[in-house]
């Protein structure tokens, strides 16, 4: 079976058992084991082949730009790893199968099994570093996910977001260190790493490398000062707990340690930093498991000062230390999850995991007794299980590595007796109680059968080390070490060594201390000592403050301050742009200064000041901006751009307009509410930023264009190739026809923008706000003076000629389509102001949106007609005709998408009026049914009086 | 003779406009603010025919007609303000 | 000339953006029309000046530069439509919510609520 | 007859400056906002009147066609001067003017812009 | 002239002013409309996709003028690549809009909505810098109308300063295209390109000024610090969506700073050199980390997502600022990847709001929603792309940032940043999803409640918009699954960015191939040129 | 029939005069299109127009246009004169009521443009119901006589044309 397909199975069988869950809960127990089941044969299908020294390979590219591939390799280091997580993984589902709980639902917990199975078996099997550490991370989110199984247990979530947190933070840091190495090495492949020891160590990103991939083994590992996760994780249901937390994903961080040990160790560096971190894990894993009153805390800390154990060894950087390190993690593997187990089924059957209301289950659970106090029996060391063989060869190791050691490493061992001894004599020994919370008694064989099992493992290896695990641990430390065995043999009798000696004297004092354990706990009870849950919590906790404040300080809704950095960081990095460049001064001759345009930039420098001033005045800073817009389009007409002019004198009235409107509503007056400080200081930003623009301005105004500009193209093609003289409008409808198509719907879709606001306002709480609402000033009387009325009569039919004359000629003089469209806008707006808006409404027969989708509708489908000439979209034609008695006329079918524009426009501001205008009628406004208040021709004597219309009577404009 | 006679006109209208600015800074109320924007579209046209005299061009012609229409629309708008509030009630 | 002309382009920037720096949505929408006008000029201007050359084929050449002039046309529109967008939104605010504050200090992290 | 033209040209345009000017310093110099308002609307009609004459005799002398487009304006202006004056008188008395201050207007009934019409009358009653 | 790079504008174009014409009033008929014209372009864009993929750039010369005179369309594989994911997206967001009925809740979704795309689609496509600038405020102003869609007073405020950042950033881009034309005299960008190498020294600092404020602009878009300021409180209280659809809106400010700074502002243009590069990337540095930091620190789902967008978004300006191939290929693919898993976030959080009541978003505990397992698993995930956990694309794509930023003179600054923001983004998402997932039972438990009335009968029938969710979280599997092809496509598309000729000729051939002296005397000689088949 | 195609004839040649003046110059063609124009605007704008008023007595038009003529430029010169060479302190500004005898809303607009237009008055209001006209003097010594003569001078005029 490929390699691959192995990684692969436990992912693709995750989907099972939540369908197979609908046939029941073996249904689904037996799914997901037939799943690991074949993946575990398809395992040991190789083993015989790695046995023989050969390395199975599968190889797909992934990612070959990144150097990502999905390449998976199997040598001794994996089978080994691979055969536990399947092997106890297949007695884990068993197990789970029966510790879950009706209301557990199982569906999705062995879904979540198989994906952290997955994760795990993909971690051993890499043959590239970035895929491990994609499985790598896929085992910290599957766990987080197995953790939090429980929902309702805030320990099961707290514990599930540290555990993401402390071995997500590593696995991150690890990246990076994957990545130097990827980096020095020139491959990401593990194979090739591997062959790289000295470039590596000679790598003066060694260190940093080294350190990274460290930090994510440990943290997965849970080695000291990580080591405050793995007892929260705890949380977890128990078979969980004895796969995760003790056979399999703790030991990933060991396996890398293990994996990478040929290129890695042997520095210094690995030394001090790794062996070190394993032995003080392994004496404070081993002293804290002593005080647990919970039995799978008690576990779980001495995991963890088993994982230290395993980890120092590996740090001895020896070839021997390593073939001990594997042979205990064997021996842990086997006798470890064999007690987890055990303590699920005390927990199960007792309803409790505290020792302290434990003891005298001898009796009661007699099967349970036997297969516990075995498994504890090896924890502790104890001859002749499979313990004691891994310990007294790391009793040896540490004492050949220095007295220290040997003295440190003899006291985990002495810890690690007493709390083994502890589990066996308070929860089995003693009398029994009568207060357990559940009357306990032996499982069924189905909870059982996995951890006799395994007990039996403990026994056997214990007995028979060679032929059980002999080849194993020669295969995998041949792959751990990467080159010749070195000398050692498995087996009870070492003879007199100084390890026989550290062994006596940890049992001995084992014994001792569990002896005096009830006064040694209420010490350790009342001494002070960090609490490393609480630490990490205050510290995420902190953290979390500490973003939100920061967080909530700079995105205050400030928009005020948001603008003044825009600006100044417009003007910094504007300023640090030009100083970094070469400058020439311009050479450019400068056209003279008239008179009338100073005064007319007086006129401009003097009213955009004051509107800036005199600001709080709203209506009065209406009429400055008034003045600024004519004096600009006075300086249009100056400096050559007619059209510029038209078109900007006729959008600002229809802006002021809006405005007006707009300002019907709001308060007419800013209050005062920045400090003097704050003002001077927007002045500052305002007046930097006016300096900037002006400086930038007259820097390019003073040097002549270095090119020649793509728009003598545009002049020069306007007559023969767009067929009209005026070139702006050329440009508009011919050249860039494109942008004004954009234009034009930027127009049209402001429009239907407003006419949706407006519905949402009317329809909200706006609406009701706006019944009730109450003119701020008094109003005077005739609201539609008869003078303006009957001028408008006149005017309106002359400026609709006047918007006719102007699109017309648009083509070959300054207008067109926009112009006119604004001024035929004008002329209604006109009509509006004249006798209201609900009497004129009433009298125009054409719907605003219809406008605007006709007017976007022509200008597309005038593009569009280019196709049927098989010419690009917007490719213009024209051509002249003669009708008697007029003259010769120019009709190009540029003028028909500017007759898009026009229907656009119009279309556009009416509807944003209209808006503005339903919102004064849901205002309180009455509609007028006459064209004006007073009509002295319509009654006898005296003038007419207009009927007030309720608002909802008056036709709603759509 | 008709240069000179441009040249000052030109200078007569610039400095009307100047004595509108005046007015419309130092003004007490908005209705005089509006009065002086209404005279200073009045001059600018003046100014825009003068310049299409002085120019030998007609092509600004439009722009007078347009500052004409709009400046009326404009002050009446800013009126119907002060008297209703509402331009288009 | 072109002092006359980057003098009146930095002085409507300055207090368009000095007004766009205030606290109510009103002035923020009149420095946004002012800022408009000056970033037109300025883009027109870009061109280069030129007095009484229109680029129109009817009088005689030369011309000035009719290429700006059509970006301008095509910002002022775009500016019109923004501005008519931005005026409603602030009167929608306001209505909606009583006050014409552009910002949102108590309410910045309420939820939309519908 | 050029010469003559010429002398018309630059006298029209000359009272249409002076007029102008004297306009905007009226509205300058006048003591009141209603007594300002008479400058601007007289003096300043003539003053854009002269320079359209001016230029429609320009460009009949000079530019060899008959150029009437500036009637438009002249049209223009003449339409609409008086609305605004009229806006602008209202828009003052509005603020500023009680009937008291007012003639009576020989009717029953008050001035438009003091009386309000009936409807907004009626409205005004109705909320107090 | 192949008419079909026009279709991803023109589509939409004529779809939306029909929706206005004919059926405003017809929810249905405009939803069915809207749905085919999207699913229509879905298509239209992966035959692009295919098309470009022979590494050929084609040219649409709008109006058939030649460029740099007339507006080109370009498509060459980024565009059609960027063009493919907004239509990919909008057919999700469309989807999930219509299962959940959002878009009855206001006037015009539709016809936006289509505007929407043709302006991202647009500004993908266009070859000309001013036409860029329009084409952004077509989608902006699409987008203060989608924005606001619904209305509500808090939404509506934040309108008005999404508005107003974005006009100010819209003048900014005015400004900045002045000062490029008055140097340049051109428009075209593969023009501006050829003349900016060719500049005049003396006129080197205003042209670096006129790069500068066009990044800045392009920054705006994108969200990078300090700029960044609008996207919190817009993306917050947008129509969630909405926001969703946004997610491609940052991507428009990436790809032109892509866009502009490989072809008319490379790292060897005399004028600039690296100066944008060295402004880009401790910006995109910070807004990681401003991002990130906001992920954990934000009260309220929305803004939680909001935040992972900035910081996302930071990640990507980081591959950008690399300027160089390997950073580009990086860049596209978690471009891409952060488009999708920040669409999805959106989409999740509206299930979530929309079941949760009165606790709306609020990251406090509620009683657990209908449909709490299946929401749960949806955030999840979406969660762990964002965050840029395995198996999904976002982990890829950070590993690719992190192995293209390798050579960089920062890269300490970047791999710290990427890596310890990703812890801290997530702590915050896990955080989240905790409480509003599973602390939700322990609400349950406590108070004896089942699971929040609210949801049985006012959460509309939605098989729809989880099917939309599901689509679009589904793309980061794809993206992960399909790595191969993929980033092979972005290798090659790095490529031909990074080596900008064979654009710059596709556009410019018409000037190139004609006699050196055609713009000066074209004369009449010119159109039958300029304008041939 | 007629009525419905011409609504406003008279509007329909203005307009006409209106076109040749825009396009400032006059041809055939000019005059057809102007025409063509002429119609079709009015058939667009005449619901903004409903109650057209009939002008009768051509002859008086004239008259009263050229009499308006004269009148502003003499009130050009007066108002200058006043605000050139006048103290403010010797103004003798005064309000007036005009009492109208015209009830056509256009002649009415007509006579108040023409009291604004002339020496040293500006049309201010309006009675509530159309009966009067608030007039300001700038500078008067006898306000009665200026009542009369507006009277006399232009509203005899506009209701032999209107009335
Ligand atoms: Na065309
Ligand atoms: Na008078």
């Amino acid at each position: 079976m490929s390699l691959a397909l192995i990684a692969a199975l436990p992912f693709l069988g995750a989907l099972l058992p939540g369908l197979m869950i609908r046939a029941g809960r073996n249904a689904c127990a037996m799914a997901t084991g037939s799943v690991t089941a074949l993946a575990l044969i398809g395992l040991l299908l190789h083993a015989p082949a790695v046995v023989r020294g050969e390395v199975i390979q599968a190889r797909f590219d992934w990612i070959p730009v990144l150097g990502l591939n999905a390449n998976f390799f199997l040598d001794g280091l994996g089978l080994l790893f691979a055969g536990l997580i399947l092997g106890i993984g297949l007695l884990i589902i068993l197990y789970a199968r029966f510790y879950l709980a009706k209301s557990d639902p199982m569906g999705q917990f062995y879904a979540y099994l198989l994906l952290f199975q997955g994760a795990m078996v993909g971690i051993v099997l890499s043959d590239n570093v970035l895929l491990l550490l994609i499985f790598w991370e896929l085992t910290s989110l599957s766990s987080f996910l197995l953790i939090g199984y429980w929902k309702h247990l805030p320990e099961g979530r707290q514990g599930a977001r540290m555990a993401l947190a402390v071995t997500g933070m590593g696995g991150l840091a690890m990246i990076g260190g994957m990545l130097i190495l990827g980096g020095i090495v020139g491959s990401y492949d593990l194979t090739v790493i591997l062959q790289n020891k000295d470039a590596i160590q000679a790598s003066p990103y060694y260190l940093p490398a080294l350190i990274l991939i460290l930090l994510g083994c440990f943290t997965k590992s849970a080695q000291f000062p990580f080591h405050f996760w793995l007892p929260h994780a705890m949380a977890a249901p128990t078979p969980v707990s004895a796969y995760l937390h003790s056979a399999t994903m703790v030991k990933a961080g060991l396996f890398l340690m293990a994996r990478m040990w040929p290129v890695l160790s042997g520095t210094d560096a690995w030394f001090y930093i790794v062996a070190t971190t394993g032995l003080i894990t392994m004496v404070l894993g081993a002293v804290i498991a002593l005080f647990k009153d919970d039995l799978k805390a008690l576990l779980a800390f001495s995991t963890v000062s088993h994982l230290g154990f395993i980890t120092m060894l590996l740090g001895f950087g020896t070839p021997v230390a390593a073939v001990v390190a594997v042979f205990h993690i064997i021996n842990h593997a086997t006798f470890k999850a064999a007690l987890f187990m055990t303590a699920g089924i005390i927990d199960h059957e007792a309803h409790t995991r505290d020792i302290k209301r434990l003891g005298g289950l001898r009796h009661l659970m007699p099967v349970t007794f036997v297969i516990g106090s075995l498994a504890a029996l090896s924890m502790a060391g104890i001859p002749p299980l499979n313990g004691f063989m891994s310990k007294e060869m790391m009793l040896e190791e540490a004492a050949h590595t220095g007295i220290a050691v040997g003295v440190f490493a003899t006291l985990g061992a002495l810890f690690s007796v007493a709390y083994s001894f502890r589990f066996i004599a308070h929860v089995f020994l003693g009398p029994k109680r009568d207060d357990y919370p559940a009357k306990p008694h032996d499982p069924g064989f189905g909870m059982w059968a996995a951890p006799a099992l395994l007990v039996a493992l403990v026994v056997l290896i214990g007995l028979m080390p060679n032929t059980m695990v002999g080849t194993l641990v020669a295969t995998t430390s041949g792959a751990v070490i990467g080159g010749e065995l070195p000398y050692y043999s498995l087996k009870l009798w070492h003879g007199v060594t100084p390890a026989l000696f550290m062994s006596i004297a940890a049992v001995v004092g084992g014994f001792v201390l569990l002896k005096g354990h009830g006064g040694l706990q209420r010490a350790w009870n009342g001494a002070p000592r960090p609490e490393a849950k609480a630490i990490f919590d205050a510290f995420v906790d902190l953290c979390t403050r500490a973003a939100r404040w920061v967080t909530d300080l700079a995105h205050d809704g400030a928009m005020t301050r948001y603008l003044g950095i825009f600006t100044v960081t417009a003007v910094v990095a504007g300023t640090a742009a030009f100083w970094g460049g070469t400058h020439g001064t311009g050479t450019r001759a400068t056209l003279p200064m008239t008179p009338v345009a100073v005064v007319g930039t007086i006129l401009i420098v003097v009213a955009s000041i004051a509107t800036a001033a005199l600001h709080r005045n709203r209506f009065l800073s209406l009429v400055l901006i008034s003045v600024n817009g004519l004096m600009i389009s006075l300086g249009f007409v100056y400096l050559s751009a007619p059209d510029l002019a038209l078109t900007q004198i006729s959008v600002e009235v229809v802006t002021i307009m809006l405005l007006l409107l707009a300002l019907n509503f709001l308060p007419k007056t800013t209050p005062r509410e920045s400090s003097p400080s704050r003002r001077l200081r927007d002045m500052v930003v305002a007046g930097i930023g006016g300096l900037g623009v002006g400086g930038l301005i007259y820097a390019i105004l003073t040097r002549d264009l270095g090119f020649t500009s793509i728009s003598e193209f545009h002049l020069d093609q306007s007559k023969p190739g767009g067929g009209g003289t005026n070139v702006v409008n050329v440009i508009l409808v011919d050249f860039r026809g494109y942008d004004t198509f954009g234009e034009i719907i930027v127009l049209g879709i402001a429009a239907l923008v407003i006419y949706a606001l407006t519905e949402a306002l009317l329809s909200g709480p706006a609406g009701r706000r706006l019944r009730g609402w109450t003119p701020d000033f008094p109003r005077a009387g005739d609201r539609h003076p008869l003078m303006l009325v009957v001028a408008t009569r006149v005017m309106m039919p002359m400026a609709v000629m006047v918007g006719v004359y102007i699109f017309l000629r648009g083509h070959n003089e300054p207008g067109g389509g926009f112009i006119a469209g604004l001024v035929v806008a004008i002329a209604l707006l006109m009509q509006y102001m004249a006798s209201g808006f609900a009497w004129a409404q009433a009298r125009q027969k054409v719907q605003y949106h219809t406008m605007i989708a006709w007017g976007v509708l022509a200008a597309a489908l005038t593009g569009i007609g280019a196709w049927f000439n098989s010419r690009p979209f917007l490719t213009s034609d024209f051509g002249y005709f003669r009708i008697p008695p007029m003259q010769e006329f120019e009709l190009a079918t540029a003028m028909l998408f500017d007759v898009g524009v026009f229907l656009t426009v119009v279309g556009a501001v009416m509807l944003a009026l209209a808006s503005l205008s339903r919102i004064a009628r849901r205002a309180g406004e009455e509609a007028a049914t006459e064209p004006m208040d007073i009509d002295p021709s319509a009654a006898a004597d005296g003038g007419s009086m207009p009927q007030a219309v309720p608002a909802n009577r008056t036709e709603e404009v759509r | 003779m008709i240069d000179v006679a441009i040249y000052i006109t030109f200078a007569c209208f610039g400095l009307a406009l100047l004595l509108n600015l005046w007015q419309l800074a130092t003004a007490k109320g908005v209705g005089d603010r509006v009065l002086a924007l209404d005279t200073m579209v009045i001059n600018s046209i003046a100014l825009l025919i003068l310049y299409g005299i002085s120019a030998g061009t007609a092509v600004y012609f439009e722009a007078s007609m347009l500052f004409a229409m709009v400046g009326f629309v404009s002050t009446v708008a800013y009126c119907k303000f002060m008297l209703r509030g509402d331009i288009i009630e | 000339m072109e002092a006359l002309v980057a003098i009146s382009i930095g002085t409507l920037t300055a207090s368009a953006i000095y007004l766009i720096l205030r606290q109510r949505t009103f002035a923020v929408v009149l420095g946004m029309t002012l800022v408009s006008y000056a970033v037109n000029v300025f883009l027109f201007a870009s061109g280069r000046l030129a007095v009484n050359l229109p680029p129109v084929l009817l009088e005689p050449a030369p011309y000035t530069d009719p290429l700006p002039q059509a970006l301008v046309l095509t910002a002022i529109v775009i500016a019109f439509g923004m501005t008519a967008v931005v005026v409603m939104l602030a009167l929608g605010a306001f209505l909606e919510s009583g006050t014409d504050k552009i910002d949102m200090k108590d309410d910045d992290n309420a939820e939309a609520k519908r | 007859m050029t010469f003559l033209a010429e002398i018309l040209i630059a006298a029209l345009l000359l009272i249409s400056g002076f007029f102008g000017l004297v306009g905007s310093f009226g509205l300058v110099k006048l003591p009141d906002p209603m007594t300002r308002l008479h400058a601007p609307t007289k003096a300043t009609t003539l003053g854009v009147g002269g320079v359209l004459i001016a230029s429609m005799i320009y460009w009949f002398v000079f530019g060899e066609k008959f150029s009437f487009h500036e009637l438009m304006i002249t049209l223009f202006l003449f339409l609409t001067a008086p609305i605004v004056a009229h806006f602008l008188a209202k828009a003052w008395l509005h603020r500023n003017a009680s009937p008291r201050d007012l003639p009576a207007t020989g009717r029953d009934v008050g001035w438009a812009g003091q009386e309000g019409t009936e409807a907004e009358k009626a409205r005004r009653e109705g909320e107090a | 002239m192949n008419h079909l790079i026009l279709a991803p504008v023109i589509l939409p174009a004529l779809i939306a002013p029909l929706i206005v014409l004919a059926m405003r009033f017809d929810v249905t008929l405009q939803r069915v409309f809207s749905t085919a014209a999207t699913a229509a372009l879905v298509i239209i864009s992966a035959v692009l996709l295919w098309q470009s993929s022979t590494g050929a750039v084609q040219v649409y010369e709008l109006g058939n003028w030649p460029a740099p005179f007339g507006i080109v369309l370009v498509l060459d594989r980024l565009s059609a690549l960027m063009v493919a994911i907004t239509n990919l997206l909008a057919l999700g967001v469309v989807l999930y809009v219509i299962g959940s009925n959002w878009d009855t809740r206001g006037w015009h979704f539709h016809a936006l909505f289509q505007f929407q795309l043709m302006g991202i689609n647009g500004a993908f496509l266009t070859g000309d810098a001013f036409n860029l600038f329009v084409f952004f405020e077509v989608l902006l102003i699409a987008s203060y109308g989608l924005m606001i869609h619904a209305g509500g007073a808090v939404r509506l405020r934040a309108g008005v300063q999404y508005v107003v950042f974005n006009l100010a950033g819209s003048t900014l881009f005015l400004f900045a295209l002045g000062t490029l034309y008055g140097m340049t005299g051109t428009l075209n960008m593969a023009d501006l390109a050829v003349r900016i190498a060719e500049l005049p020294e003396g006129d080197q600092a205003l042209l670096r000024v006129g790069g500068m404020l066009l990044l800045i602009v392009f920054a705006v878009k994108a969200a990078l610090v300090p700029i960044h300021f609008w996207l919190p409180n817009t993306y917050a209280n947008a129509p969630a969506p909405v926001a969703a659809l946004f997610a491609i809106m940052t991507k428009v400010g990436a790809y032109s700073i892509l866009r502009m700074y490989t072809m008319v502002f490379p790292p060897d243009t005399a004028a600039t050199g690296t100066l944008f590069g060295d402004w880009l990337m401790p910006a995109a540095v910070a807004t990681t980390i401003v991002g990130m930091v906001g992920v954990l620190g934000a009260a309220t789902l929305s803004r939680m997502i909001a935040f992972s967008v900035i910081g996302s978004v930071g990640t990507l300006l980081i591959a950008i600022a690399l300027f160089t191939p390997q950073g580009t290929i990086a860049a596209l693919y978690y471009m891409v990847h952060s488009t999708f898993a920040a669409a999805a976030l959106f989409l999740v959080a509206d299930l979530v709001q929309d079941r949760r009541g009165k606790w709306g978003g609020d990251l406090t505990a509620a009683p657990p929603i209908v449909g709490n397992g299946l929401i749960a698993a949806l955030f999840f995930t979406a969660a762990i792309g964002m965050v840029g956990m395995p198996p999904l694309s976002g982990f890829l794509g950070k590993l690719l940032v992190l192995d293209a930023a390798r050579d960089h003179g920062q890269m300490a600054l970047i791999w710290t940043t990427i890596i310890v923001t990703s812890l801290i983004a997530i702590v915050g998402m896990a955080r989240a999803g905790s409480v509003l997932f599973w602390k939700a039972h322990a609400v349950t438990a406590e108070g004896g409640g089942a699971t929040l009335a609210a949801g049985g009968d006012e959460v509309p029938q939605n098989a729809l918009a989880l099917t939309a969710t599901f689509g679009i979280l589904s793309t980061m599997v794809l993206l992960s699954a399909l790595a191969l092809p993929i980033t092979g496509f972005l290798e090659d598309t790095a490529a031909q960015l990074h080596d900008p000729q064979d654009y710059i000729r596709a556009v410019l051939h018409a000037v190139q191939d004609a006699p050196a002296d055609a713009l000066g005397d074209a004369g009449v000689d010119a159109p039958a040129e300029g304008r041939a088949d | 029939m007629l009525n419905r195609i011409l609504p406003h004839p008279l509007l329909t040649l203005t307009l006409t005069l209106v076109w040749l003046m825009l396009m400032n110059n006059v041809s055939l063609g000019g005059v057809v299109f102007g025409l063509i124009l002429g119609v079709l605007i009015p058939l667009i704008t005449a619901p903004y127009w409903p109650n057209r008023p009939r002008l009768r007595n051509l002859p008086m038009i004239v008259e009263y246009i050229l009499v308006v003529l004269w009148d502003i430029c003499v009130a050009n010169v007066i108002v200058a004169w006043t605000i050139l060479f006048k103290r403010n302190v010797d103004l003798k500004s005064a309000w007036i009521t005009v009492p109208l005898d015209l009830r056509t809303p256009e002649a009415i607009t007509i006579l108040a443009g023409t009291i604004t237009m002339t020496p040293g008055t500006v049309t201010s209001d309006m009675a509530a119901d159309g009966r009067a006209l608030l007039v300001h003097c700038l500078d008067t010594d006898d306000p009665d006589a200026v009542r009369d003569e507006i009277k006399s001078r232009y509203e005899r005029r506009l209701k032999e044309i209107f009335e």
